[in-house]
């Protein structure tokens, strides 16, 4: 039955579906896993960085990413089409601050990247991207954290989780999870959540962490200023992390 | 600028911000009517101004203040009143109150007058070989009540003072007005005489712009409007 | 045009500066800073444009330099003609007239200067004469000239003139006001007109004769 | 952009109004004057780094249309770009190059390097004919080190130790040429830098106002906003504050804002 | 007479000097040879064409240019107890108000007023040199001048000028022994005669209402408002127009200064008025 359907991507199911999308999302839950947690004061997206093979240069493998600088991005699922969304999301974003001269708005953000996916679910002679993202940014509402799926639907979440292991991290989220927890609690709390289906000891060099926070700074008139912020931790500063565990 | 003529002025109080215009549509020498707009509101606390050729001015804008009490009007100009301001609905092209009302709906909130005025300016500058002869004046209160005011050339380079931003074909006799009126710290009511009495009697020494004036003071609880009473000649 | 070499006769160049005078009841006084430029360029800091002529006025000369400094010159060896002819100082009514003349005399040939004369009238009281390059001119009781003269009219026929001020009566000022008037103006137009700075010489005309003050403006 | 196609423009000139622009330039109306920057804008290297330098008045033919306007320009955490000329073709071809710089640097993952910065603006520049005013001094510190270009308005460029550009150039160069040596310290080249300006200050009508410097190091950078103030404005001798009910108006009427509870619109609850 | 200014008596082009200043041939401390009707002399560069230099100087495109100052709404008319003059009082250089309170009824004598439009110097100098000449007439031959001679020597000294750039609009009026006269002369040489007049950038609205309002039988009050509100109409439609609304009425005893109004007072208080209905 799905055969009949599944090779256009603008056709429905007589179920109503487009088999494609599903087949794409299928696609992330064979992705690595990604988690995200909003905090009071920020927000933290986390995921595993995972080698094949030991030969590999470990740092080659970049999957959260910075779009702008108030929004960060992770993704779980194909890596050469979220490179593709990375990409247009960064130019998008230069275009508002080129109209603006302010950073997008987080949901901004992500209502054009959700365009773009719902775009290839809608085009002939391409498909969808095989990726879900989360994505966390800082804005004038504060921290947000919003999860995009190759239909080009999005949601704004407290915590989330995409990729192969999202129902138990997910599951461990419900538990773990306190909408009074800062962000320092989240960034261990998503830590404890990747470790939960992480196979071997975690090192640094096996995540990746982005946070979206405050930053208090001084403007060269001397006004105390704060503006959101977006940036991936280093790796001596996710060992900090890990050895606070 | 000389084409129409005009003149726009915008203060810093305290806590409030001004901004006035004066009223004359003219087409080089010959006064067409008495209660041309040159002064919009793009939001609740942003008003602008734009001084500049006539028909680019409403191209690119149109009204959303709620109507004032009717102004002082000269009977002899009402049928060019009702020629020239018709209501929104009438004039297709208003590019920035689309760019606002867009800008709304999308990111369901209210422009502050920082971004409505970096918006503006790159709708100029995209023009900036065949621009629009205008010449914007931004002053509103932002989500703190911070007020803020700016003005622009006819390419979009923003001027941010903390003063006072002026411009028109009486430009140079506004700057001479304001330069030696404006003090710090004016409140609304003595904002509204400072900036009234440098729009008065600076356009008294510009032959294409006067004919009345208009003065919008935005304060964090509301905006006084008051309608000038000006040299006709 | 197309790169050619333009052969046009220039025999003018403008060399800034903002002059004003007002007149009192008893007195008048005339301004003038002293930047003369050319161009972005500051040829002297102090090259006073204001002329204190024998016969007790005080003439104000804006534009270039240069014919300001000839038709002084010649103002003056009229002034001195005038002497000997009649054995007392030309009025300042007259010396108005005759500065029109002198003016009109190039009509074709204008001397690049925009002239206000401060003096005391022949009963006494202040007066200001202000003139186009070509001999227009009109007494006044307060005038302002030069590069930031179209700044700074609208600010004396508002203060001192009191245009637009519903509530007050028009009166002439007391010199001290008067003063303090006259060096706001000047800081305010040092603020917005490039080609005005350095110094404001003040000459204050009285029965008594004519009193110098200067005062720094902005350099820059 | 499928979702902005409505509200933001795809970037680029337009030439849409041109011909309607020269029908009436034809039939006399003038064309808008543009603020310039007359300027005088410096730079130069010193022992740990370079200082660039600005002055703050922008003007409108004779008039001072800005007192403190900022001509250092951000365009890399590394990099800042002296401008004079058309202000708004300082403002925006800065802006687009540091637009630029930002995508770049984000796709490679590395700090971008000045040549980089001065190759993408003379190119824009190049491209434009001179049509886009814009003389530029460009600094900034990289992986080889500290570089200091010059960029003029038609693309061309000049990488020297100490530079200036603007109306003030010759003023503010003068100073240069007779104090510049290698191997200054930072304060000897932030003063000579302050000097250079205020000659330019001084000496060209077309600058003014204040001094603007900016320090930047291998990792640092040092933006003195203000620096020197030597242009402060004399106190007023009196008020011209009027009184209440001065001015006749003819109409008088108060829109009062509708109060908004606070929370309403966001209840995250 | 201020005889000791350089020569306004030697003929017209017999000595231009180039640098402007006195000579001693030119000085002429009689200031009468070689006859009274002689042109005054100008100074001229000493270029080819010296009328294009003046005219390059005083149009837009001259780097340093020389504003002259212009505009203007007057009119006169005749009617049957004399003449109206009536005139604004605007004087502007470019679209700056130079001046809010000029003169530009110009009292040539007691029985003779001239106009001002066009360039002010112009017209107050010739005007000031016609009511020279106008008084040696007078001495000469013990009788007043009559306008129409009056008007015809106004014309003919601007016309040895044609072409040089002088700008000129006036209105020669007064009351001679044929009565009340009313002439036009331009700076072009134009000499019109006719009862009604109006020149200036305003001239156009001011002849509406003028042309609405006028019969010859009104009466002097009708008349004089008439000439006010004319010029008030003009001064709010036409943007070079405004100050204050001088007005003269020429009597067969000579002028007589009427009033000086605000013109804005008179266009609040005229707007209050009820209007007549136009059907």
């Amino acid at each position: 039955m799905g055969d009949r359907y599944s090779f256009s991507l603008t056709t429905f199911s007589p179920s109503g579906k487009l088999v494609q999308i599903e087949y794409a999302l299928a696609a992330v839950n064979k992705g690595v896993t990604s988690v995200g947690l909003k905090g009071t004061n920020g927000i933290v997206i986390a995921t595993e960085r995972k080698s094949h093979s030991p030969l590999l240069e470990d740092n080659s493998i970049e999957k959260v990413s910075v779009i702008c600088r108030n929004i960060g991005v992770v993704y779980s699922g194909m890596g050469p089409d979220a490179r593709i969304l990375l990409d247009k999301a960064r130019k998008s974003a230069q275009e508002y601050k080129r109209i603006y001269l302010e950073e997008p708005s987080v949901m901004i953000m992500v209502k054009e990247i959700a365009s773009i996916m719902q775009e290839f679910t809608q085009s002939g002679g391409v498909r969808p991207f095989g990726v879900s993202l989360l994505i966390a940014g800082f804005d004038d509402l504060g921290p947000s954290l919003y999860q995009v799926d190759p239909s080009g639907s999005y949601f704004a979440w407290k915590a989330s989780a995409i990729g192969k292991n999202m129902i138990n991290a997910k599951t461990f989220l419900e538990k773990r999870y306190s909408e009074t927890m800062e962000l320092e609690d989240a960034v261990h709390t998503a830590i404890l959540t990747l470790k939960e289906g992480y196979e071997g000891t975690m090192a640094e060099s096996g995540i990746e962490i982005g946070i979206a926070y405050l930053e208090h700074t001084t403007t060269k008139e001397g006004d105390k200023i704060q503006q959101g912020r977006f940036k991936k931790l280093s790796e001596p500063e996710i060992k900090d992390y890990l050895a606070n565990l | 600028m000389e084409y129409n003529g005009g003149a726009i002025i915008a203060m810093k109080g305290k806590g409030c911000v001004a901004i006035a215009a004066d009223r004359r549509f003219g087409i080089q020498a010959l006064t067409l009517g008495t209660d041309f707009q040159k002064v919009f509101s793009a939001t609740d606390k942003i008003y602008f101004g734009l001084a500049g050729l006539a028909t680019d001015v409403q191209t690119l804008l149109s009204n959303r203040i709620p109507s004032p009490t009717p102004p002082f009007e000269f009977t002899s100009s009402r049928p060019i009143q009702s020629f020239f301001l018709k209501t929104k609905a009438d004039i297709c092209s208003e590019k920035f109150r689309m760019k606002v009302d867009m800008y709304h709906l999308r990111e369901e909130r209210e422009i502050s007058p920082k971004t409505f005025a970096h918006m503006v300016s790159s709708t100029l500058y995209e023009k900036r070989f065949g621009g629009y002869f205008v010449f914007p004046t931004v002053a509103g209160l932002d989500a703190n009540n911070e007020p803020y005011i700016c003005n622009m050339d006819g390419i979009g380079c923003i001027t941010t003072p903390n003063d006072f931003v002026v411009s028109g074909t009486a430009e140079n006799q506004l700057y001479g007005m304001c330069e030696s009126l404006w003090e710090p710290n004016l409140e609304p009511e003595d904002l509204f005489e400072t900036i009234s009495q440098a729009l008065l009697n600076g356009v008294d020494r510009d032959a294409i712009s006067g004919w009345g004036g208009i003065v919008h003071v935005i304060t964090p609880e509301g905006v006084i409007t008051r309608t000038l009473k000006g040299r006709m000649d | 045009m197309n790169g050619n070499i333009e052969h046009r006769f220039s025999p003018y160049t403008d060399n800034g500066g903002t002059t004003l005078a007002i007149a009192g009841e008893d007195f008048c006084v005339v301004a003038g800073d002293t930047r003369q430029s050319e161009g972005y360029l500051i040829n002297s800091r102090y090259s006073p444009k204001v002329y204190h002529l024998h016969n007790n006025t005080v003439l104000a000369t804006g534009g270039m330099h240069a014919d300001g400094v000839a038709l002084v010159k010649r103002i003056g060896q009229n002034l001195d003609w005038y002497v000997h002819k009649h054995d007392k100082d030309m009025s300042a009514q007259a010396l108005a007239q005759m500065l029109s003349t002198i003016l009109y005399s190039k009509r074709f040939f204008p001397y690049y200067v925009w002239n206000t004369l401060g003096g005391l009238d022949e009963n006494g009281k202040g007066c200001v004469f202000s003139y186009d390059p070509v001999g227009n001119f009109e007494k006044l009781h307060w005038s302002a000239s030069g590069s930031a003269g179209h700044l700074l009219q609208p600010f004396l026929d508002n203060q001192i003139g009191h245009k637009h001020q519903s509530n007050v009566e028009h009166h002439l000022l007391p010199l001290d006001k008067v003063l303090k008037i006259v060096k706001d103006a000047f800081n305010g137009a040092t603020e917005r007109d490039i080609y005005t700075g350095d110094f404001v010489e003040i000459f204050i005309i009285t029965k008594d004769g004519v009193k110098v003050e200067k005062h720094d403006l902005k350099k820059d | 952009m499928a979702a902005t196609a409505t509200t933001l423009p795809k970037g680029g000139f337009n030439f849409d109004l041109c011909a309607r622009n020269e029908m009436l330039a034809n039939k006399g109306v003038k064309l808008p004057k543009t603020t310039k920057t007359g300027t005088t804008i410096v730079g130069c290297l010193y022992k740990d780094g370079l200082v660039l330098g600005a002055d703050t008045r922008a003007t409108s033919g004779p008039i001072v249309a800005d007192k403190n306007c900022e001509k250092i320009h951000y365009l890399a955490p590394n990099m800042y770009c002296c401008g004079a000329g058309t202000a708004a073709d300082t403002e925006f071809t800065t802006n687009l190059i540091a637009s630029k710089l930002e995508l770049h640097s984000l796709a490679t993952g590395r700090q971008a390097r000045v040549t980089t910065a001065m190759t993408m603006l003379k190119q824009m520049l190049f491209r434009y004919q001179g049509n886009i005013g814009a003389a530029l001094v460009l600094g900034g510190f990289d992986v080889n080190g500290p570089h200091l270009y010059t960029i003029y308005p038609h693309g061309s460029t000049d990488k020297l130790p100490f530079v200036t550009m603007g109306s003030g150039s010759l003023a503010a160069m003068s100073v240069f040429e007779s104090r510049w040596k290698n191997g200054l310290d930072r304060e000897q080249a932030v003063e000579l830098v302050k000097d250079a300006i205020e000659a330019g200050i001084f000496n060209d009508l077309g600058s003014g106002s204040n001094v603007d410097v900016c320090v930047i190091t291998k990792d640092n950078v040092e933006y003195l906003r203000n620096y020197r103030k030597p242009n402060e404005r004399q106190p007023k001798l009196q008020s011209y504050k009027f009184e209440r009910g001065t001015t006749t108006a003819l109409t008088s009427d108060f829109r009062k804002f509708v109060d908004v509870v606070e929370g309403d619109a966001m209840d995250m609850s | 007479m201020l005889d000791f200014l350089d020569n306004p008596a030697t003929l017209a082009g017999a000595n231009r000097d180039p640098d402007g200043d006195m000579h001693a041939a030119d000085f002429d401390p009689v200031g009468m040879a070689p006859t009274e009707f002689a042109h005054p002399t100008f100074s001229v560069p000493a270029i080819a064409d010296p009328v294009a230099f003046l005219k390059h100087q005083t149009g837009v495109d001259a780097k340093n240019r020389i504003k002259i100052q212009h505009g203007t709404t007057t009119l006169a008319f005749k009617f049957n107890h004399g003449v109206i003059v009536a005139v604004d009082s605007r004087a502007t250089g470019g679209s700056y108000i130079a001046s809010q309170t000029v003169k530009k009824v110009i009292e040539i004598n007691p029985y003779l007023l001239g106009t001002m439009a066009g360039g002010a110097a112009d017209c107050s100098y010739w005007e000031r040199e016609l009511g020279r000449r106008c008084r040696i007439y007078e001495l000469n031959n013990k009788e007043r001048i009559s306008v129409a001679a009056a008007s015809k020597l106004l014309a003919n000294m601007v016309y040895a000028y044609k072409g040089m750039g002088l700008s000129m609009g006036t209105m020669v009026t007064g009351w001679d022994k044929t009565g009340p006269q009313l002439y036009y002369v331009d700076s072009d040489g134009q000499r019109l005669k006719s009862d009604l007049f109006s020149v200036g950038s305003g001239s156009t609205y001011a002849y509406g209402v003028l042309d609405a309002g006028y019969k010859p039988d009104l009466t002097p009050e009708e008349a004089i408002d008439l000439g006010r509100r004319a010029i008030v109409h003009a001064t709010f439609r036409d943007a070079y127009s405004g100050g204050y609304v001088s007005v003269y009425h020429v009597k067969e005893n000579g002028w007589e200064f009427i009033s000086r109004t605000d013109v804005n007072d008179l266009i609040y208080q005229y707007q209050a008025e009820e209007k007549p209905s136009l059907v």
